[in-house]
């Protein structure tokens, strides 16, 4: 069977790999770049841990063919800390305990990141059905709302004193 | 052994909430889950499921496979070890089948090639011929006299004789006289009740990677809540030696009870052995629900006879679970919890483990405690609607304390029922106003929490920091707090101290991580260990300055002289004993291993608020708070996590998780988008309160936490709900369909 | 599995017509994809169209707002001044998955997958839309109600493709509203869904449609229903009755999403609030 | 010699009312001579029973201390999830 050849731009960095057109863009991030910080819950859109930003917007990565990136940015949880530095959303999500077993974190993270690009002061309740496709069993969602409204207002109070 | 008495000590470390060891790698997606290993030369498996409920398996016929180049390796039933007996038999039947496929989604074959794709497709040409028998899916059908056998002679031996074939558990417990206490009664309530199956629902698939040579060595990566059980499973099915197979956990995401089973590791193991090369296998989200979880579908009665004053006289309660095509279900559990909470002198349960065409049960936080709580606590509710009492007030009159003597026998211990519903009485939700079309719905849970064989290591570093290995898998946050315990007991920083899970080769067996015994078993293990590391510190010490091992004592992180030599030489701290310690002796290691006993009972009292569309039979969950003790919280955060975690599975099992079969026995929702867990948009915020009444079986007075959170929900909800809707409703799951139905049948 | 990605319209019908075995095309993907992964489908070719500059067109044309078939959910529910026109058929859209699913999908797409249960198709039908389709032929415009063929199916010959949605400007002192009924908050295939798109003359209803989502086989026109709340004000015994009657005219199945029973009586509700929405937006703009 | 509480299950296999007055120093000493005494109960020993020793709940050790006058419950094992 022939392969695609796909070029395209991850976390800043030109990548080149060959797929199977049947493959997924997740199956491409893990089997073929090991980016495993991309998890599969579900394989058909109906979880959120598959969440990549994809040209700027939030995506399932498992409901996108591998051959769809050719050409495209995009951005997954191993980009998000940058320098070194932790991105806020990710050192709140540490400081309320937003997280406990940790498979859904990374698909959450970007979906709020993008929430919060979108809108920094999201109400409570925006925040829960923006973050209503990224599936989280263990926590029963109350800390990690705390931790996304937490990093919205550190955002704006960073951006007010600029 | 002898147990600690629970001091009144202050804690320094413990208590607090520092950041989780393990949350940088997963906040970054650097840490590595089941799915996340890769080795060089690894070959993709994949299972074939019976598209059947009950069938015999006339052939499997591969010979499509036999020239096809892609396929490295095949498996059916005949790779596995054949002298079998018991539980190891039924783990095997279950991972692939034998004779007969017994559910829809019970593994067929297996193969192995270089990629998922072409295993995918290398299945479809895999020919099977099924002869289709008759299946039984629903508790009381199997319980027929004509009912179809899913397998002769699985019973225990305290089944009463002469029941039918499917009915393989019978238990029975209580004391007093019930007839003679609903004589006693001003008021008699009895009602059947029914609970569908809920899964686990965890978001990490199941996954492995595993390595097998021809001389039997093999090695595990996996996801699991007890890689030591993986290995010996592994070891009996394959026939090889528990020792020669090396497990190593992965990072878990996610278990609650459902990955304490084994299913696709020994697959992967005989397909390594065969091709002999690395075998992946990760299953579907759909495979998970066809052939893993979930826990039992329940049918029970209960009858209660209470005095006006709210006093119970007498309580009865019969709790029929399905648990699939295998023995097994928790209906001893659902039969010993159910009347925990209240001091009876008069109570018999009775518990029926029953078989149908569905997937083998799996333990489910709590097993077998939340349907039976739901049935009697909606009885109680009722009661207090009739009598018109204070639905905390009855519950107070008959709660448990200690020295009550239990429902299911001996008397308990230090226990904080009453104390969590004080809380719930003067918390604020329960002072709050109801508002109009809004029901508030109060229970109690309670759940026993374990032990185990438990073993852990510490071992201090030159720079005298320390390193502890444990050996269960870290499923809400545990390298947290057996962290916390080391800072706590060393006197070194939290961030001196480097929690690992070890695999199989590195310690002593240690039992699955269930329970809710981690913090407990684990817990206490720590504390021990540190205390084996700092008699040996002290005497270190002691020979350095050339003293008897009396003549120091430990305090705050230093060895100092006692007695006569205080004064004689500068204390010694950890740090000044590690550096020498290569040349004063050699290495230090602080050991513990046993299987501690007197893990602490825990209760809970939930109160919620929902309202219910009456149109639609739409349900939103106002307002909720969980008040549970946890003996002594070591990191309140992830005590916190534990209870709204519970709470939040309890709201999608009480509205609309279910396991649906159609006729043919064939399950209709294996997937997230109709196996309905509650979403952000669909919870409210879960409040929290710690109740701490310490265990006298800990040394800091720990109880387990992660299971009794989920005992009072589906009561709880179903007793809001039917507040709300002005009906009683009787069956879980309580989604619209089922409201709406059970308000045109009380109008009609 | 064979992956074209055209950049060009006309490659795109040369392309897709010339291909005979199985074929898909790829706009959001978010059906494709799970069809796919699940082995519903399993296609010799699939044509990724995102790549047409001309399918990412969202505007006003001749009368119409014009939607391309590559314009994902998103965009449409951030297009204030088409919401602010067509706030039910925005509803729809917005109701077509998660914020992850809402930035691929489309609604040509929702529309070509023809569930029963889309969301994005009672609204349009209500508003009478078209779809305009090309193929070797050429290019032709269809109407979205007989469109639909059943569930899975479009009444579009093997070489045709749909490239657009032409939605006509809403009429003055109108406004439409689409209501769906899922058992969680989101997440969910609509067990039930109602669009409806009314106009007002004095105070009371000079015009109007109700249809009826994933009760039958294809969306329901209510006609009798839309008929009786004719120069009403919605009065307590007209809702009562348009309820009663469309229990009655929904034809639906019973499934795991919900009962016959359950998924007339739901539709009989939706239908009267979706109509008291529409009704009081209509209010609000006369 | 402890006083040994059998649920009731188990109890309807022997004829015996409760308390039975069993000897042994460990939970594992009381269960044999619990056996030896009562060979109905053999199976469901062998099939796996939880117990409380003076109301301590004791899941799985057989080497738990068991006293002269000991209150002993034995049910069914029970395991969490």
């Amino acid at each position: 069977m022939k392969k695609v050849h796909v070029s395209t731009t991850i976390n800043g960095t030109l990548k080149e790999f060959l797929c199977d057109t049947r493959e997924t863009l997740l199956d491409a991030l893990r089997d073929h770049m090991l980016l495993t910080g991309t998890k599969e819950g579900c394989g058909t859109g109906d979880c959120g841990s598959c969440s990549v930003i994809f040209d700027g917007d939030v995506i399932c990565s498992c409901l996108t063919l591998a051959a769809e990136a050719e050409g495209r940015n995009i951005e997954t949880i191993e980009g998000m800390a940058e320098g070194g530095e932790l991105h806020v959303l990710q050192k709140k999500f540490l400081e309320h305990a937003a997280l406990q077993c940790g498979i859904c974190t990374p698909g959450i993270l970007m979906a709020s990141k993008a929430l919060l690009k979108k809108n920094n002061n999201p109400s409570e309740e925006e925040a829960r059905f923006w973050l209503a496709g990224n599936l989280c069993r263990c926590t029963g969602y109350d800390k990690i709302i705390n931790a996304v409204l937490d990093a919205a207002r550190e955002i704006r109070e960073e951006s007010d004193g600029v | 052994m002898a147990f600690d008495n629970v001091s009144a000590k202050s804690f320094k470390v413990v208590g607090t909430r520092p950041e989780r060891p393990d949350g940088i790698e997963k906040v970054t997606g650097q840490a590595r889950f089941g799915a996340d290993a890769y080795l060089p030369g690894m070959l993709h498996g994949a299972i074939l499921r019976s598209p059947h409920a009950h069938a015999k398996i006339l052939s499997i016929d591969i010979s499509a496979l036999e020239n096809d180049k892609s396929v490295k390796a095949v498996v059916t039933r005949n790779d596995f070890e054949c002298n079998l007996t018991g539980e190891d038999w039924n783990i095997l039947e279950n991972i692939m089948a034998g004779e007969k496929a017994l559910y829809d989604g019970h593994a067929i074959a297996a193969v192995a090639c270089s990629s998922l794709l072409e295993a995918k497709d290398a299945l479809k040409k895999i020919i099977v011929q099924y002869e289709i028998l008759p299946h039984v899916t629903d508790v009381e059908e199997a319980m027929k006299e004509n009912a179809p056998v899913i397998r002769e002679g699985s019973a225990r031996s305290s089944v009463p004789k002469g029941m039918h074939p499917n009915i393989v558990g019978y238990h029975e417990s209580g004391h007093g006289d019930v007839e003679a206490g609903f004589k006693e009664a001003d008021l008699i309530l009895e009602e059947n009740f029914r609970t569908e199956a809920a899964h686990q629902g965890y978001i990490e698939p199941h996954a492995c990677l595993a390595t097998m040579m021809p001389d039997g060595k093999g090695e595990v990566w996996c996801c699991t809540q007890g890689h030591f059980n993986v290995a010996k499973v592994c070891a009996k099915l394959l026939g090889s030696d528990a020792s020669q197979i090396r497990v190593t956990a992965s990072e878990i995401g996610g278990g609650f009870g459902g990955k304490t089973a084994v299913f696709i590791e020994p697959v992967a193991l005989a397909l390594s052995k065969k091709a002999t090369h690395p075998v992946k296998i990760v299953m579907s989200r759909n495979e998970i629900f066809r052939a893993t979880g979930p826990t039992s579908s329940t049918s029970m009665h209960v009858k209660i006879g209470m005095k006006k004053n709210g006093k119970i006289t007498a309580a009865e309660g019969t709790f029929k679970l399905q648990g699939g095509a295998f023995p097994g279900s928790p209906m001893a559990e659902s039969a010993m919890c159910a009347f925990a909470p209240y001091e009876l002198d008069n109570v018999r349960s009775v518990g029926w483990d029953v078989m149908c065409n569905r997937p083998k049960q799996a333990a489910y936080r709590a097993p077998g405690s939340p349907m039976a709580a739901f049935a009697v606590e909606s009885i109680i509710d009722e009661f207090c609607k009739r009598l018109k009492l204070d639905p905390i007030e009855v519950r107070l009159i008959n709660a448990v304390t200690e020295g009550s003597k239990s429902s299911y026998g001996p008397k308990f211990q230090r226990i904080g029922l009453v104390e969590t519903l004080e809380a719930a009485k003067s918390h604020p939700h329960y002072a709050a106003p109801i508002e109009r079309g809004v029901g508030r719905g109060i229970s109690c849970g309670f759940w026993f929490n374990f032990g185990g064989e438990t073993c852990v290591s510490l071992a201090l570093s030159e720079d005298g920091t320390a390193s502890l290995s444990v050996g269960t898998p870290d499923i809400g946050g545990s390298r947290a707090s057996m962290s916390q315990i080391v800072s706590e007991e060393l006197n070194i920083p939290y961030e001196k101290v480097r929690a690992t899970v070890a695999d199989t080769a590195t310690l002593g067996y240690n039992e699955i991580s269930h329970g809710s015994r981690v913090t407990f078993a684990t817990g206490l293990a720590t504390i021990k260990a540190a205390q084996d590391m700092k008699k040996k510190l002290c005497l270190r010490a002691a020979k350095v300055w050339g003293l008897d091992e009396e003549a120091v004592y430990w305090e705050e992180g230093y060895v100092k002289p006692a007695g006569p030599n205080a004064g004689d030489h500068e204390p010694l701290s950890i740090a000044d004993i590690a550096k020498t310690m290569g040349r004063t002796g050699g290495p230090i290691v602080g050991h513990y291993e046993a299987s501690p006993e007197g893990a602490g009972v825990s209760f809970a009292t939930h109160i919620v608020d929902a309202k219910v569309d009456k149109e639609t039979g739409f349900t939103s969950i106002e307002r909720y708070t969980v008040i549970q003790d946890a003996g002594k919280a070591i990191h309140p955060s992830y005590v916190e996590g534990q209870f709204q975690g519970g709470a939040a599975q309890g709201i999608g099992w009480a509205l609309n998780e279910e396991y649906i079969y159609d006729k043919k026995g064939i399950l209709q929702n294996a997937g997230f988008l109709d196996y309905r867990i509650p979403v952000a948009s669909d919870l409210p915020k879960i409040d929290t309160e710690i109740i701490e009444v310490p265990n006298p079986g800990h040394p800091y007075g720990v109880r387990g936490v992660g299971e009794t959170s989920i005992c009072p929900p589906l009561a709880a909800i179903a007793n809001a709900v039917s507040s709300s809707a002005g009906i009683r409703m009787k069956q879980l799951p309580m989604s619209p369909p089922k409201i709406l139905e059970a308000m045109d049948d009380n109008n009609g | 599995m064979k992956y074209e990605a055209p950049e060009t319209i006309d490659q795109a019908i040369d392309i897709y017509s010339k291909f005979n075995g199985s074929k898909k095309i790829l706009a959001g993907g978010t059906d494709v994809l799970v069809q796919l992964r699940t082995d519903i489908v399993r296609p010799e070719m699939v044509m990724n169209i995102k790549k047409i500059n001309s399918l990412h067109e969202f505007c006003i044309v001749d009368g119409y707002w014009k939607i391309g078939a590559a314009v994902s959910a998103s965009k449409i529910t951030k297009n204030t001044a088409f919401i602010s026109e067509w706030p039910g058929i925005a509803e729809g859209v917005g109701l077509i998955g998660s914020t992850q699913i809402q930035n691929r999908a489309t609604l040509v797409g929702n529309l070509s997958n023809a569930s029963p249960a889309a969301d994005g198709i009672p609204a349009l039908v209500a508003a009478n839309a078209k779809v305009e389709i090309v193929g070797q032929q050429g290019s032709r415009v269809k109407d979205v109600y007989s469109l639909i063929e059943g569930p899975g199916k479009l009444h579009l010959s093997k070489d045709e493709f749909i490239t657009h949605i032409l939605i006509p400007l809403q009429r003055d002192r109108s406004a439409d509203c689409y209501l769906r009924f899922i058992p969680r908050t989101e997440m969910d295939i609509a067990v039930v869904g109602c669009g409806v798109n009314l106009s007002v003359k004095n105070q009371s209803i000079s015009s109007a449609k109700i249809v009826l989502g994933a009760v039958g086989p294809k969306v329901i026109f209510a006609d009798e229903a839309a008929e009786l709340v004719l120069n009403s004000r919605l009065d307590k015994d007209v809702i009562l009755k348009l309820q009663r009657m469309c229990e009655e005219i929904a034809t639906p199945i019973s499934d795991k999403r919900g009962s016959i029973r359950f998924r007339r009586q739901v539709a009989g509700v939706l239908a009267k609030r979706a109509l008291q929405k529409a009704y009081a937006r209509a209010l609000e703009v006369s | 010699m402890a006083d040994v509480y059998l649920w009731a299950g188990a109890k309807r296999l022997i004829e015996d009312e409760s308390p039975l007055n069993i000897s042994g120093k460990t939970v594992g000493e009381l269960l044999q001579n619990l056996v030896v005494k009562y060979p109905n109960l053999k199976n469901i020993v062998r099939e796996g029973v939880s117990c409380s020793v003076d109301d301590k709940l004791v899941f799985n050790s057989s080497t738990e201390t068991v006293f002269e006058n000991s209150e002993v419950y034995i049910f069914e094992r029970i395991s969490g999830g």
